[in-house]
């Protein structure tokens, strides 16, 4: 059958191939292409090779792991030399390589003529008339030129910022609106200096977030999630087993909030305020540490004014929750309090807190070294922008991929002022929303293409270099600011000594040698700093103090505005400020709290929908999450977006996600919910509005049947008190046949390997990276959303989320969240009802699918307990160049066939073919399926079940108590068991 | 009379019968009322040893066991009359209702599982989950159960009454012309019929699933009403076999197709039991439910059980099929005889496996006991049968209007 | 009806050949019209079905977990419609029952046809059809054979036999007959019988041998017609799907299927024998008859869902009472409740003799049993899959266009096929007849007094 | 055989036509063959007691097609079974319960089919020459009985013919040996 690589994408395959042999010394004379007829010993067909580099999805900078197989980067993963992600990336880092292989990427250069229209133009035509432009603008005096752009790292910014110097003008913004500004200033008014702490989860006992989604968007995800996992694993603590108490401050449960023991259902906006409070009771109960050095009565007063009982009145949190959550941050044994939003009160109530509790410079760090600030102060950003509406700017280069047009306050009326600028000129790889208001559009590499280098923090810097040849004719973002340097600057061109990015970077990195290695050569620090994808070093935590002048001050947490009910905005997971939403992988793997997919919605608690007049009333017939549609009016005009009715947000909010709402961002992101940034006041991310029914109808879409999971035995909970006393969980539904026989067949006999799994449901979040590693590694489709509504969705592993019943509350998570996938059975009930052998049991006990036999009876998935097999209904597409991005070693299956999880079967053999060769056996570790690869909870074990040391029986072993199989009185035997999820009971 | 071959070759099967023999009624009574003596003692005996588990517990192999006979033989009137089967004359009614007296004992016999209840439910010493309970609790169970022992009893008096009216008699034996049997049995038939099946599925299910609680299959009420049906059958063809040597030359069970039609009966059920077995098997085997396949394991696949497991669809289907097979061997009252003999005992070992081993899954209890209230339960049968024998042999005597 | 026929309450041997030949003439504008109208309708699912071919099955409503829909339902429907015909036909001849001889041979002819409709819905219900022959054991370099563990293997080991035997019983019971048009008739159609009868001259070798042969086909057909429907209830008997995993599936949708045969054979039977005037050989007495298996296998299946139902209250297994809360409750719990009202309750009108012996009630009877039958089976493939064990796949399943014109297209299919039989072919066995027409005269005797009321 | 007379005697029943046989069996004439619209069992019976035939042959060839259905049934599923040796859902590899499926519907498959064939081999169908003595009205309302014999026999074979019953007498003179004769 098809094997996926059309003749036509095997034509541009070739074509690139030859791409690879030139990257490891990566030099501009490699644009040219080696043909496969003369081999280059640095291309092995059929071989990956693996490139380091960095991520550039969010400010994070997780290091990356490029795997290029002729010439094509098809996957990414972790750098496990990274301190950041070690390892392990998140949905989006995932999913950048369709950023990479974005069917809508820009191919040439484009020029808007006076209809609007745009018209494809040669690149040394674009590159005159920007140049042209720019010099234009320089005669006509300083500063007539504005640069807004993302961060392109520390190197590459500084050449940005020394070629706008050459054109004589200093107005320069790298914005981004999820930005630092709060967390510095909080620092800054606190400890006195401007930059960003640290925080170490694992080492606290409680975790109390005021708004800080740490496990979805906050700083950074896959670091925190790591700390995260490690904290709620049972350890030993104050002499017993006890499990991390941890808090989610805020107004929508999130993912985050369903991994910790307490929602606390805040009003919008004051998370600070409870912190305040919490800080009061922490301060009243005398629970401030001794070497915290500060000054007991001066927190005391300063604390004063938030007495529980105001804010509770403020925030609508119970008075005794506050102190609950007071007595387990004064209490632990190390605590933390992160936290969230735009607002810098929100930071410095949490800062105190941390402080006073001791808990700095041992949760909450400091390092020295912190590198320079990336993104400028939106105060300096206003008055770029206040120059370009009075007509100072004759020219706006806006690049990088940054899109103020879509993201920046509307009271900063960006879209307004670019309209009145002569000249606006954008440089990125999507066109998106500020691409549609420039008159020059100049396609640049993506990340992967392009040198770059990062520095997240102190002691960790990242080398980014290109992974592939441009898929393209793009040109390299800083090549093209150089060259017009060059050419423009004239008499200032000796201000950029380079010829172009890639020098730019290297002669950055021989300083940083001279710094870091001084007696190490530049080349070979060169050389192992690509090879490991940058330098990483220990950073000395700095002694910090909290400044008393913070404590003099009145703290004025912005409460919640006025209006009937509130709009709370959250970033999604996979959009975060909205940059994700063009990835289709993105769109369709469902958002893992309200598992609503390709849409933006409104969330809100029933009697806030009962008041609006409306009832869940979903077609049962059709996968709907909701159909109402409500209009919201806020005070920058009307939103309109369909309602999805849920326990899991504050009565009298509405939660609405961002990073939906494109009006120019590619086929994947148009026409799907509201840009919310477009809405939201400078500093906020809550709003009041008032909302009313329409008549109108819109349906949201999601995978998920029921989010009831009816008493079964699927997600399973046990408490850490039963744990510590070691009772075992009753199971629904398993048999009682003791003394009885009930097996009804010979069991078979695996020699050799046996291949299992272990996943442990306590340290899954949700963040669903296994799902897009999934769709990265076995080509997996995208329906689309119609097509997901009609339950055709292809993922091969997919993460369920059921909410407890109301009985169930007392004693349970808040959620019941882990991936689901092929449970591979012994006693595969979807086997033997197969007419052709289609499904079948490997000798390494894999159940099987052989794409090429199956004839697409379905009867398999009938007889599956799981649900686990995905059916092609048509045959997948993927619209080049998306189709570069197919793995080789995985077919790719045709219209009718059924296909599934095979624990990465392609991994497996690979690896057994290289211990083959090599005459060893194989190594326990040494095959790792995308999903526990992307894992960055490290939830997920695989292994031999046959090797008695194996990590995953150890993982078993370790967890008799909580470990459990899925549905058991089907008696499937599935060689994939669960970890029990650990909730600890409510008083 | 069979539509398609020639009735010269079942006379050609049938060996020519000796000097009439007078049946002699008084031995057969003296035997049955021996039996039931041996039986009363047996049980005294095995109640004082304290074997009060395997007294109650063969006590309730024995009432369904000739429960089944006795009723299953009125459905098999009721079912002649339904499809208005004539071609025998009354003789075949007649054989088929002899065994009915058995059922008003059966309903005070039914007392002895009551009495015995805590030796047969294991539900009774430990108790299901309430929601389970509301259908498993000792006086519902013994009221529904009682009743439908009741009714059926009195209905089947009723039927057995107008059956042997005159009328009715006369209908049979005019096979020539065309026209419906008396409305009394016209209106009985169906509606015993229909009852049989739904009451023998209750008692299938309470009697005998429930002893089990985790096990269930939907299939096993029809099952057991089929193998009740059968077990009549045979028992009939016996008595045919029987009457056939004893009742002397042109007596009707002379007739060349009676027997052949008995046969057939036989063959048939048995080949539909079987039907009805294998779907269970097959559907249990594959589902691979241990809450389901362990009732076969223990039965069929694990000592001590598995022979007599093995037994009961030997006895029940491998015999009668390969043997009935041919029409001669249907015709030959020896090997029709042998065959219905074995099916008897095939069905009481049935009844014995599904019972016994969900009590005692590990271990065979078989012995004196056994016997001994097996034997009383036969007796009594045959004292309750006795006169409806000699209905039929009056019937069927040669010369009697009985015949065709 | 002919002044003729009323009078004449002592039909003759003459009088029967009469009456088919009759039925054999040439057909006028009405018939070709009706048959032209099937063709288009069968021509219409043809096209959706290459449509659906080329497309892939996403052009219907299908999804996860709605794996099997209407397609297998057709094929359950089409399959349990063709058993009437062999129970008519083999077990009633078993039996000896006298009525069935006017209206077997039409049983048995919608039988072939049936199964011949039923056969495509696993082709059209494959996402690769093209390579359907999978299933089949054929030598091949690489010797892949299917697996004889999976019901769908059985299925086809099934329902080929089946449709193998059936045409044979069929085709042996009308050598006699159709040696018999061969003598009246002329032109092509003589050609057509002389080859087809294989001269037949009935010289009692031939009877002798015609009678065994028929008898063990009989005999055969027998256990075949109980193991077909119940290997088709097995497809879902097999798996551990809530709502499919029941032993009493086989003789349960054995009796289904007799109960939704006669249903069809009354509907088609009752306006082809007024259309073909063979009323005085299918006389209302067998429509009685026939009305009573109905109503016979009407009780079995009610006593079925009655069990099943039961039982899963008795076992009180949460899984199991969930999925049938939803067949009763759900959202497509009506269709549950129409079904129950189409199989269980109106049949049971038919215990009153003034129903069984009146067409037009028998007519409209018939309809809502063809309906519920149809309903049974999708309540329990659609409805079971929509609510199985893992909760966070559930789905109600509702069809799109491509499924109802196939399923249109195949009645169009079957309608066609059977139309031209009967007019080609004798429709009612003269043979037959006129060995029990002792009884046919009881009927017409019997039948008189309803026949002068109409 | 010599060439001869055959007559040819109509009746109006079968009753009759089996009368006609017997009496030609108790002149131990059996060189006839009967014609009948339907197997009527009077004249069945009547010519098996006369020829001394037993049951039709035909049901050694069902039973000979059933065992080699069911033998081939499990060459083919034991078989294949074995040569693949694949773990499917952890049954076993020969598992008999599901074969016994493919076993009956195979035994019923080619059962019914090698009974056809013996069906037509044993009344030597399809033969399109048509027997002597055949009236198409045999095939409707009328029973034949065709007797083959020399021509001092007429007489007495037609008197006998008459006295059972026969409506309508015809001679005929046999060129060949016409009547089928297989058994």
């Amino acid at each position: 059958m098809s094997d996926g690589l059309s003749r036509r994408s095997f034509l541009k395959l070739a074509a690139t191939a030859g791409a690879a042999a030139a990257i490891p010394g990566c030099e501009p004379a490699a644009r040219k292409i080696i043909p496969y007829v003369v081999p280059d010993e640095n291309v092995i067909p059929g071989v990956p090779t693996f490139y380091a580099t960095t991520c550039s999805e969010c400010p994070a900078g997780c290091g990356l792991v490029a795997r290029v197989r002729e010439g094509r980067v098809i996957k990414l993963e972790g750098n496990p030399a990274d301190p950041i992600s070690q390892g392990s990336i998140c949905a989006r880092g995932q999913a950048s390589l369709q950023g990479l292989y974005n069917p809508d990427r820009l191919g040439k250069p484009h020029k808007r003529a006076e209809d609007g229209s745009l018209q494809e133009i040669a690149w040394d035509q674009a590159t005159k008339e920007f140049n042209d432009r720019l010099a234009a603008a320089a005669e006509a005096g300083k500063d007539r030129i504005a640069f807004i752009g993302a961060s392109q790292g520390p190197t590459l910014d500084k050449v940005t910022a020394l070629w706008l110097q050459a054109y004589g003008s200093a107005r320069l913004a790298f914005w981004e609106r999820i930005g630092e500004e709060p967390a510095r200033a909080a620092a800054d008014a606190c400890f006195g200096r401007r930059d960003l702490p640290l925080y170490k989860l694992d080492q606290a006992e409680t975790i109390i977030s005021f708004g800080a989604d740490f496990l979805e968007t906050w700083g950074s995800p896959v670091e925190y999630t790591r700390q995260y996992a490690d904290f709620r694993t049972p350890r030993m603590r104050k002499g017993g087993l006890t499990l991390g108490k941890a808090a989610y401050v805020s107004a929508r449960l999130g993912s985050t909030g369903a991994r910790c023991d307490e929602w606390v259902a805040a009003n919008p906006g004051t998370e600070g305020a409870v912190a305040m409070a919490v800080l009061n009771v922490v301060v009243n109960q005398g629970w401030i540490s001794r070497d915290s050095g500060v000054a007991a009565d001066a927190v005391k007063n300063f604390a004063a004014a938030y007495d529980p009982h105001t804010v509770s009145e403020q925030s609508g949190v119970p008075v005794d929750t506050i102190n609950k959550l007071g007595a387990w941050f004064g209490q632990a044994d190390g605590a933390v309090a992160l936290p969230g939003g735009d607002d810098p009160q929100t930071y410095i109530a949490a800062y105190i807190l941390n402080a006073v509790t001791g808990n700095v410079g041992r949760t909450m760090v400091f390092l020295d070294g912190s590198p320079a600030e990336a993104v400028t102060r939106p105060d300096q950003v206003k008055t770029v922008i206040q120059a370009i509406r009075d007509g100072q700017v004759d020219v706006v280069v806006v690049a990088g991929g940054a899109n103020p047009v879509y993201s920046m306050p509307p009271a900063w009326g960006f879209a307004a002022a670019l309209k009145r600028v002569p000249f606006v000129a954008w440089m990125g790889d999507a066109p998106d929303e500020t691409a549609a208001a420039a008159h020059l559009l100049l396609p640049v590499h993506h990340a992967l293409e392009s040198w770059r280098d990062t520095a997240p923090r102190a002691g960790v810097y990242g080398l980014g270099q290109p992974v592939m040849q441009p898929v393209f004719p793009s040109r390299a973002l800083h090549d093209v600011l150089i060259e017009s340097a060059h050419l423009g600057a004239g008499a200032s061109a000796q201000s950029i000594p380079w010829e172009n990015a890639s020098d730019a970077v290297n002669a950055a990195w021989q300083d940083l040698q001279g710094k870091l290695a001084p007696d190490s050569t530049g080349q070979a620090f060169w050389d192992d700093a690509r090879r490991k994808g940058g330098v990483f070093r220990e950073a000395k935590p700095a002694a910090v103090k909290l400044g008393s002048a913070v404590l003099a001050q009145k703290l004025q947490p912005k409460a919640a505005s006025s209006g009937p009910l509130t709009l709370a905005a959250f970033p999604h997971i996979f959009f975060y400020d909205g940059r994700g939403a063009n990835k289709s992988w993105l769109q369709e793997i469902p958002e893992p709290v309200s598992q609503i997919v390709w849409d933006g919605w409104a969330e809100m608690h029933p009697d806030t929908a009962a008041q609006l007049g409306i009832k869940e009333s979903y077609e049962s017939t059709r996968l709907y999450a909701g159909i109402d549609v409500v209009q919201i009016d806020t005070p920058n005009g009307p939103i309109e977006t369909a309602v999805h009715i849920t326990s899991l947000v504050k009565p009298g909010v509405i939660a609405m996600p961002i990073g939906q709402g494109h009006s120019s961002y590619g086929r994947y992101a148009a026409g799907r919910g509201a840009n919310l940034w477009a809405y939201l006041p400078e500093g906020t991310r809550s709003l009041g509005v008032q909302a009313r029914k329409t008549e109108k109808r819109h349906q949201l879409v999601t995978p998920m049947g029921k989010g009831d999971m009816m008493g079964r035995s699927i997600i399973e909970a046990m408490s850490i008190g039963d744990l510590v006393k070691g009772v075992v969980p009753e199971v629904e539904g398993e048999p009682h046949l003791e003394g009885v026989p009930h097996e009804m067949y010979e069991p078979f006999k695996y020699t050799g390997h046996k291949w299992g799994m272990t996943v442990d449901v306590n340290s899954c979040t949700g963040c669903s990276a296994c799902v897009a590693a999934c769709y990265a590694e076995n080509n997996i489709g995208v329906e689309g959303k119609d097509n997901v509504a009609l339950g055709r969705i292809m993922s091969w592993i997919r993460v369920e989320r059921f909410i407890p019943r109301a009985d169930e509350e007392s004693h349970g998570p808040l959620l019941y969240i882990a991936p689901i996938m092929c449970q591979q059975c012994d006693h595969a009930p979807c086997e033997p009802v197969c007419p052709v052998f289609a499904s079948s049991h490997t000798s390494e006990g894999l159940n099987a699918q052989i794409y090429n036999r199956c004839i697409g009876t379905r009867f398999c998935e009938n007889n599956c307990p799981y649900k686990v097999r995905r059916f092609n209904w048509y045959a997948p597409e993927w619209p080049e160049p998306l189709n570069l991005q197919l793995n080789p070693d995985v077919t790719v299956r045709g219209a009718g066939v059924m296909e599934k999880c095979t624990f990465c079967i392609q991994r497996i053999t690979t690896a057994e073919i290289n211990a083959r060769t090599e005459n060893r056996n194989l190594v326990d570790g040494e095959i790792i399926p995308a999903c526990a690869q992307a894992c960055p909870a490290r939830a997920i074990t695989f292994g031999d079940l046959n090797d008695p040391n194996s990590a995953v029986l150890k993982r078993r072993a370790d967890n008799k108590l909580r470990n459990y199989t899925m549905l058991p009185e089907n008696n499937a035997l599935p060689q994939v068991t669960y970890l029990r999820t650990l909730y600890r009971e409510k008083a | 009379m069979s539509a398609n071959q020639p009735a010269s070759l079942g006379a050609a099967a049938v060996r020519p019968l000796r000097a009439p023999v007078q049946v002699n009624w008084q031995r057969l009574n003296t035997i049955a009322i021996a039996l039931l003596a041996i039986g009363l003692i047996g049980l005294v005996a095995a109640l004082g040893a304290g074997q009060a588990d395997r007294v109650w517990q063969t006590w309730l192999v024995n009432l369904l066991y000739f429960m089944g006979i006795a009723q299953a033989g009125v459905v098999c009137s009721c079912a002649f009359y339904l499809v208005q089967g004539r071609w025998a004359g009354s003789v075949p009614y007649r054989l088929a209702e002899s065994f009915w007296l058995f059922l008003p004992l059966a309903v005070v016999l039914f007392a002895g599982v009551f009495i015995g209840r805590d030796h047969i439910f294991p539900w009774i010493t430990h108790p299901l989950p309430p929601n389970r309970t509301v259908w498993l609790n000792v006086p519902f169970l013994f009221a529904r159960d009682g009743a439908a022992l009741l009714i059926m009893a009195l209905l089947s008096a009723w039927f057995v009454g107008a059956s042997r009216g005159p009328d009715a008699v006369r209908w049979t034996n005019s096979a020539s012309d065309i026209e419906m049997p008396p409305p009394a049995l016209r209106r009985l038939a169906p509606i015993i019929a229909i009852l049989y099946c739904f009451t023998y599925s209750l008692f299938a299910f309470d009697l005998v699933m429930s002893l089990s609680p985790q096990w269930h299959s939907t299939l096993f009420g029809w099952w057991f009403f089929a193998t009740c049906f059968w077990s009549a059958a045979v028992a009939m063809a016996f008595s045919a076999v029987q009457f056939r040597r004893l009742l002397g030359p042109g007596n009707a069970f002379t007739a060349p197709t009676i027997l052949h039609d008995y046969g057939k009966l036989v063959f048939a059920f048995s080949v539909f039991w079987i039907y009805l077995s294998f779907a269970q098997y097959l559907v249990i085997w594959y589902g691979d439910f241990p809450a389901e396949t362990f009732f076969l394991l223990v039965r069929l696949w694990h000592a001590p059980w598995s022979p007599l497991g093995w037994l009961a669809p030997i006895l029940i289907w491998v015999v009668p099929f390969t043997v009935l097979m041919s029409v001669r061997s249907k015709k030959t009252p020896r090997i029709l005889g042998t065959v219905a003999v074995l099916g008897l005992i095939g069905v009481w070992d049935l009844y014995y496996i599904l019972i016994v081993p969900a009590l005692s899954p590990n271990k065979l209890p078989f012995g004196w006991v056994e016997l001994c209230v097996t034997a009383g339960f036969l007796g009594a049968f045959i004292l309750c049968a006795l006169p409806g024998l000699r209905i039929v042999a009056s019937a069927a005597a040669p010369g009697a209007d009985g015949g065709e | 009806m002919a002044a003729a026929v009323e009078t004449n309450l002592q039909p003759s041997y003459i009088d029967i050949d009469r009456n088919v030949q009759r039925a054999m003439a040439p057909g006028g504008l009405k018939y070709w019209l009706w048959v032209a109208f099937c063709a288009f309708l069968t021509a219409l699912g043809m096209i959706f079905w290459t449509n659906q071919i080329y497309k892939g099955l996403g052009v219907t409503g299908y999804g996860q977990p709605n794996m099997w829909a209407v397609y297998i339902t057709d094929f359950v429907f089409w399959v349990g419609i063709a058993h009437s015909g062999t129970l008519i036909s083999a077990i009633l001849f078993l039996f000896r029952v006298r009525w069935r001889t006017a209206v077997y041979r039409c049983a048995e002819t919608m039988t072939v046809f049936a199964v011949l409709t039923a056969g495509l819905f696993p082709l059209i219900h494959l996402g690769r059809v093209w390579f359907f022959y999978w299933c089949v054991p054929y030598p091949n370099e690489r010797f892949l054979q299917p697996d004889f563990r999976s019901p769908l293997v059985w299925d086809f080991f099934a329902i080929s036999t089946y449709l193998t035997i059936s045409t044979v019983f069929l085709f042996t019971g009308l050598i006699p007959d159709l040696a018999n048009a061969r003598e009246v008739s002329t032109g092509w159609r003589k050609t057509l019988y002389t080859i087809l009868s294989f001269g037949w001259q009935g010289t009692d070798r031939q009877w002798r041998n015609f009678s065994m042969v028929y008898l063990l086909l009989a005999g055969f057909a027998t256990p075949l017609v109980l193991s077909v429907h119940s290997v088709v209830s097995w497809d879902f008997a097999m798996t551990q799907l809530p709502g499919w995993h029941s032993t009493i599936f086989a003789p349960y949708f054995v009796a289904g299927a007799i109960f939704s045969g006669c249903g069809l054979v009354l509907t088609l039977i009752i306006p082809m024998r007024k259309l073909m005037k063979i009323e005085d050989l299918v006389t209302i007495w067998h429509l009685d008859n026939l009305a009573k298996v109905v109503l016979l296998t009407s009780l079995i299946i009610t006593y079925s869902y009655a069990t099943e139902s039961f039982m899963v209250w008795y076992t009180q297994d949460p899984i199991e009472i969930m999925t049938f809360n939803q067949r009763y409750y759900g959202p497509q719990g009506y269709l549950f409740w129409m079904m129950v009202a189409c199989n269980c309750a109106i049949p049971l009108l038919l215990f009153i003799p003034r129903i069984r012996t009146n067409t037009v009630c028998l007519f409209i009877i018939s309809i809502f049993v063809n309906i519920g039958m149809w309903l049974e089976r999708f309540v329990i493939i659609a409805g079971s899959l929509a609510t199985n064990t893992e909760p966070s796949q559930w789905r109600f399943y509702v069809p799109k266009l491509t499924e109802v014109v196939i399923t249109v297209g195949s009645f169009g299919w079957f309608l066609m096929n059977f139309s031209l039989f009967a007019k080609f072919m004798p429709i009612v066995s003269m043979t037959e007849l006129k060995e029990g027409i002792g009884w046919l005269r009881h009927a017409v005797r019997e039948t008189y007094p309803y026949r002068k009321a109409a | 055989m010599s060439d001869g007379i055959a007559l040819i005697s109509t009746f109006s029943s079968d009753d009759e036509c089996a009368q006609g046989i017997e009496a030609l069996h108790r002149a131990h004439v059996h060189d006839f063959s009967a014609f009948a619209p339907f197997p009527s069992e009077k004249i069945l019976e009547a010519t098996s007691e006369a020829r001394g035939q037993g049951r039709s042959p035909v049901r050694w060839w069902v039973l000979t097609g059933g065992i080699t259905g069911i033998l081939t049934a499990i060459a083919l599923t034991v078989g294949t079974s074995y040569e693949w040796n694949l773990n499917v859902g952890g049954r076993p590899i020969a598992s008999i319960p599901p074969y016994i499926i493919i076993m009956f519907e195979l035994m019923i498959l080619m059962g019914g089919l090698s009974g056809l064939l013996g069906f037509l081999f044993h009344s030597c169908l399809p033969a399109f020459d048509s027997a002597a003595g055949y009236r198409s009205r045999f095939g409707a309302d009328k029973f034949g009985l065709v007797v083959r014999c020399a021509e001092n026999e007429v007489s007495r074979l037609e008197s006998l013919l008459r006295d059972a019953g026969a409506e309508d007498i015809a001679r005929e003179a046999v060129i060949t040996q016409g009547v089928p004769s297989h058994h």
